[in-house]
């Protein structure tokens, strides 16, 4: 079997579920004609025709606006929004009407639609497009969010966010598309969408992470094995609904924890998780929970872009702290 | 300089405000038993829509838009509609989902602040009420889209504001319907207010018919008092779009002669003298005048069709206030089809809370 | 002098600020004849004119983005949005432009614009009126989020807000607006905007609450006063950027601590206090720190409301359980 | 039915593709000195444009989306503005940020990916390159609003792609600037191109021209590759909203002869043919053409002048790469007028980490 990138798993992912399921229809900007501007869709037009890869007109809200209407009939929409910081305009629509529609009519009518767009920043794009606001839609009560950070991952959980009969916000580490490539069974199998994946087993910390960070803080692990530090990496992969437990239970076996993610730091996940950590397993840990994250700035220009990243040196020093604390 | 396109907006009535025929009736209503239906359903709308309000003032019920002079807009979508349409209202259009299996307990019971309210039981694929202004327009070009999509010969009916054609979302669904030639039908009910917005600060267009030029499609214009003309000039436009012909926006003239809500008050930016005017012209009274002319509707049946009117709604009032109260775990088990597991210690909570008696009320 | 409410105490703040700055301007929807939805700007047309007091169409974004127009030309927009579940069709211009058009353009514009909304649960108003979804907005670099819990701070900080040179986002919690009058001096002071406010010393916890929930947080202070239990009452007033110091020295006096906010609570801002305290303070801390927040659901209509919103008993509980750890 | 309202859109041009007049050149045309400088700054913006895609090929430089063939709109409207105008760009305009102050080394680091290039050093109220397409067309209507408070002369211009024309912000700022009657001109860069979408499939409107009708104001449309049509269109629409007449929509309609930026390849979804009928079209030529046949212009001349716009261009590039490069503290002190306290210790740290040489490039 091929390995095949995380993007590529993507495309095969949809090229599945519309094989297997005559109501998956997939739309956006530059997706059938021209595959797609990161090419996710690539070959899909061909494939279905016209009739479930709708190239749309160049408006965001209208994107997630119609997915609502085509969801409550029954289709099951996979909207491409182009860049994570053009969801923005779409908030409206997923905040108040896809996050609400089966809440609202009690059951009546649902929404059973992805909306998928590449995130996170380090690939030298222009303005707007290395934004990780995942935050955002973490805090929105009838939503579920899901970062793949592998091919394997990206496949299943994106075939599992399509069979959700609920709306997915499926966010895609840019920068992994194609930086490590991997074989993918093209074989339906979803993976579940409420839980975290360890990455890698260890006892003397966990580090708990997604995404394109995963990258870092695999390397990170790495580099601490040699150090003779065995960390445990997770992988969150859904962070809602967030699988507290098995961080949990992790941290309760090595009483350390450091939370990675690009994201902006005040009011990120890693918030909501270092503070489940320290509500749930207080007497457990041996020191604070750390987190490494982006800075609370707007994410710069190229030209800064690896300054506001973390990297592997800004993980290991954190845990270090967390190993010399008290 | 070459004249590279040109664009018209007609006006459409049939009965002036005397209930006297402006023009030929269209063919439906040359059949007196359809006019009568129609102003019977107009009458109902606003005896339902007056004890409303009297439930609001009586604390018996939360903040209610009265329909009060809208009453055609709202019979006539309805009445032009096939039942395998779907209807993506705002919240002035009780008339319509009377006619379409929405009970008048269910929209009491919304108004009350009942999510159940929004499970229609006898009509499984309209919308709610949707209240942020303009996003509905988006649900029905999606709607559309799916009838589209699956080749059904069906149509979307959105109906908005004159101050909902401000919004982005309600332009992009007019690009939208264009560009995809949707089956879909934009109603505009033309109130002439948004809360205290006037129409005329609202837009600098003559007319809201021709938002429509921006989506490269038909606007017409109607008397949305003259419940014949919004009839005729929806069927026309649904069967259109039934047909392959692309979506139709129709701007319906009339006037919100009650508060924006029972939270407002118009007196505050109302000219007296406007409403007054507006008063000669609401939608009732020119039908029954042409009814009565025509022998097809008598002061003795009116008296007996308000008199059941008022039956029909204390009966819906009676099955609202008697439906027990909704359950605090309502609010967790719809959120998603199955409980996701970080909620259920949440859920377990507010079981534990509501045992105590629930909140005290706030505020 | 006269007591009056929060929302007089509003509009005080923009009268005294109008008559003082001629470069500040209201906008929004229905604030000029009508005097705003909830009376907030009454009479300020009057005053002011309708060169200062714009009646907008009804758009959201249109109402954000042409006030990031006027503010980059120097004006001071004070920009109404009649409910916070209305601003979500303005997220795009706020993200995207309010918060970074310095940062954009190295100081060369600027946007000292301020957007008003009420927010919060508990006034019996149909759906999308009931919002708080400030840890939205507490996420985003370049905004400052700040939210009054009496007349007096209503006044002095919106004084700030306005006269700020950069976007302030200005939560009117709506269930104050007419529950408590207060005396407040039309003196033109304003308050600072990076600080809490003790609202009430004490020793053994330290409660840490902002908005319409301090009500029942003071409550709640009072009947642990008569059990005695002396509780420290936390105002955090302005939620980015946060006054952390205040809580932690707070905390560290107490070594108990609870958090209460109306919002849902995964993602919410007492996450990020929580982890902040976990972090700095571990040590210090008796026991865990815990939320008490709405839940992480809708908030439903009218009829379910009441169960939705954390009460006094909810708080006395999580009270009693941080004093019974361990 | 009754007719109420009636539109007409209108076509101007005045050089076909040939550079032949097609109808008599408007005032300021007769002056063949401006038709020079004209002239000059279409090429120079060409020239500019070729070495920018040469600098992002060589790895020097960002994604960058070239205006090849869209010259006479940047430049036409650069050449009407008046100094204390206000320009609200989207990223296609360098020809009219040029004569508009901003250097071209500000507009290389701009695409290398620096924030300090958007701080023109000799434009202080421009706003820079919009990457959200249609939001700045609402920061135009905010700024001509503040014109028309405070009584100023002065006019906002907002440029956006025919794409943008789907977007709701777009038509929120139309509405608004047309109930406003706010100066403000909207011109729409209609290169027939969203990225891969077709201007077919973006809407259904004969011409994008008409989207003015949506906010009650004339739209306009000129041969966007004619560089006298948009320099006297622009010019008519600035001193009518200079004069309080209010808005103007003008649709240039050129093509866009590049790839939609760097990092597309129109290959995939764009005809050959099209393509090929499009470079007939293009501005330069047919400027070059009348300039030739009225002896304002010589192929001397023409070496002369594509010499000196290489030597300016290389000049600029030399500024760009020498440019020292920012400090990983700038994201920190331009957030806020003042740092927050909440910040000092997350700056700290990124001083510390530069120093240990900043991050390793990622990816
Ligand atoms: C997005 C949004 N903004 C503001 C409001 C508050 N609001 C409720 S109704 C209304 C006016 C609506 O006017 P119009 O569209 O003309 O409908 P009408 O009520 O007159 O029938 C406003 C501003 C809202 N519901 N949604
Ligand atoms: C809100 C938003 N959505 C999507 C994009 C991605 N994108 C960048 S340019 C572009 C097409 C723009 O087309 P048009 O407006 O015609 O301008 P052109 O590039 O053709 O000049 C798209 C979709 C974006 N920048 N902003
Ligand atoms: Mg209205
Ligand atoms: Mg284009």
């Amino acid at each position: 079997m091929a390995e095949i990138t995380l993007i590529e798993a993507v495309t095969q992912a949809l090229a599945y579920e519309m094989q297997a399921d005559k109501d998956v229809v997939i739309l956006g900007e530059d997706i059938g004609v021209n595959g797609g501007v990161f090419r996710a869709t690539v070959g899909l037009l061909e494939k279905f025709g016209a009739d479930r890869v709708l190239d749309t007109p160049l408006a965001e809200s209208m994107i997630a606006g119609i997915a609502i209407g085509m969801a409550a009939q029954g289709l099951k929409p996979v909207a491409e929004i182009q860049f994570m910081g053009f969801t923005y305009p779409a908030l409206d629509q997923i905040i108040n009407h896809a996050s609400r529609l089966r809440n609202r009519t009690r059951g009546r009518l649902t929404c059973p639609m992805v909306v998928r767009t590449p995130y996170g920043a380090g690939i030298h794009a222009p303005e707007h497009h290395s934004e990780s606001t995942e935050a955002i839609y973490a805090h929105i009560p009838g939503l579920r969010v899901v970062i793949p950070s592998s091919p394997a991952r990206a496949y299943g959980l994106l075939l599992a966010a399509i069979r959700d009969p609920d709306p997915v916000i499926f966010l895609e580490p840019s920068r992994l598309y194609r930086l490590v490539k991997q074989e993918v069974p093209d074989n339906g199998e979803a993976l579940p969408l409420d839980q975290c994946f360890i990455l890698r087993e260890g006892s003397d910390i966990t580090l708990v992470s997604w995404g394109a960070m995963l990258h870092e803080t695999l390397q990170a692990a790495k580099t601490l094995a040699v150090q003779g530090v065995s960390a445990e990496v997770i992988d969150v992969a859904t962070i809602k609904p967030l699988d507290i437990e098995t961080i949990l239970a992790s941290v309760m076996k090595t009483g350390r924890c450091v939370i990675i993610h690009e994201a902006a730091k005040t009011g990120g996940v890693g918030a909501e998780i270092a503070a489940q950590i320290s509500e749930k397993a207080l007497l457990n840990l041996h020191a604070p929970v750390l987190r490494v994250t982006g800075y609370d700035t707007v994410v710069p220009y190229l030209k800064l872009e690896h300054y506001y990243l973390p990297n592997e040196n800004r993980i290991l020093n954190a845990v270090q702290q967390t190993l010399e604390f008290a | 300089m070459t004249r590279v396109a040109s664009f018209n907006i007609e006006y459409t009535e049939f009965l002036d405000q005397h209930g006297k025929p402006t023009q030929a009736l269209p063919a439906f209503a040359q059949d007196l038993n359809i006019l009568v239906e129609l102003y019977r359903k107009m009458v109902l709308t606003r005896v339902f829509d007056a004890k409303a309000v009297a439930l609001q003032r009586t604390g018996k019920m939360g903040t209610y838009p009265s329909s009060l002079g809208q009453e055609a807009i709202s019979v006539g979508i309805g009445h032009a509609m096939r039942k395998e349409d779907v209807f993506c209202p705002y919240y002035r259009e009780c008339g319509t989902q009377f006619q379409r299996g929405v009970s008048m307990s269910e929209v009491l019971a919304y108004w009350g602040g009942d999510e159940r309210a929004n499970c229609f039981k006898e009509n499984r694929e309209d919308f709610p009420f949707c209240v942020p202004i303009g996003t509905q327009s988006l649900h029905a070009a999606g709607i559309a889209t799916a009838f589209k999509i699956r080749r059904q010969p069906r149509v979307a009916v959105a109906v908005c504001g004159d101050g909902a054609t401000s919004q982005g979302d309600f332009y992009e669904a007019v690009n939208l319907a264009g560009v995809w030639q949707l089956p879909l039908v934009f109603v505009i009910n033309n109130n002439q207010w948004a809360i205290s917005v006037p129409r005329s600060a609202q837009t600098h267009c003559e007319t809201l018919a021709q938002k429509a030029l921006a989506g490269g499609f038909t606007g017409e214009q109607v008397d949305g008092n003259d419940v014949i003309a919004v009839r005729y000039m929806m069927e026309q436009a649904l069967e259109r779009a039934r047909a392959g012909g692309g979506p139709t926006l129709i701007e319906a003239i009339t006037y919100r002669l009650h508060d924006h809500t029972t939270a407002d008050d118009a007196n505050r930016y109302r000219d007296k003298e406007a409403l007054k005017k507006a008063w000669d012209l609401e939608p009732i009274a020119r039908l029954r005048h042409y009814l009565l002319q025509q022998n097809a509707w008598s002061e003795a049946q009116e008296k007996q069709w308000q008199t059941e009117c008022s039956v029909q709604v204390e009966q819906a009032v009676q099955d609202y206030v008697t439906l027990p109260p909704p359950l605090p775990t309502d609010m967790f088990d719809y959120l998603y089809a199955k409980l996701p597991h970080d909620l259920i210690e949440q859920r377990e909570q507010a079981i534990a809370e509501a045992k105590l008696g629930g909140g005290p009320h706030h505020g």
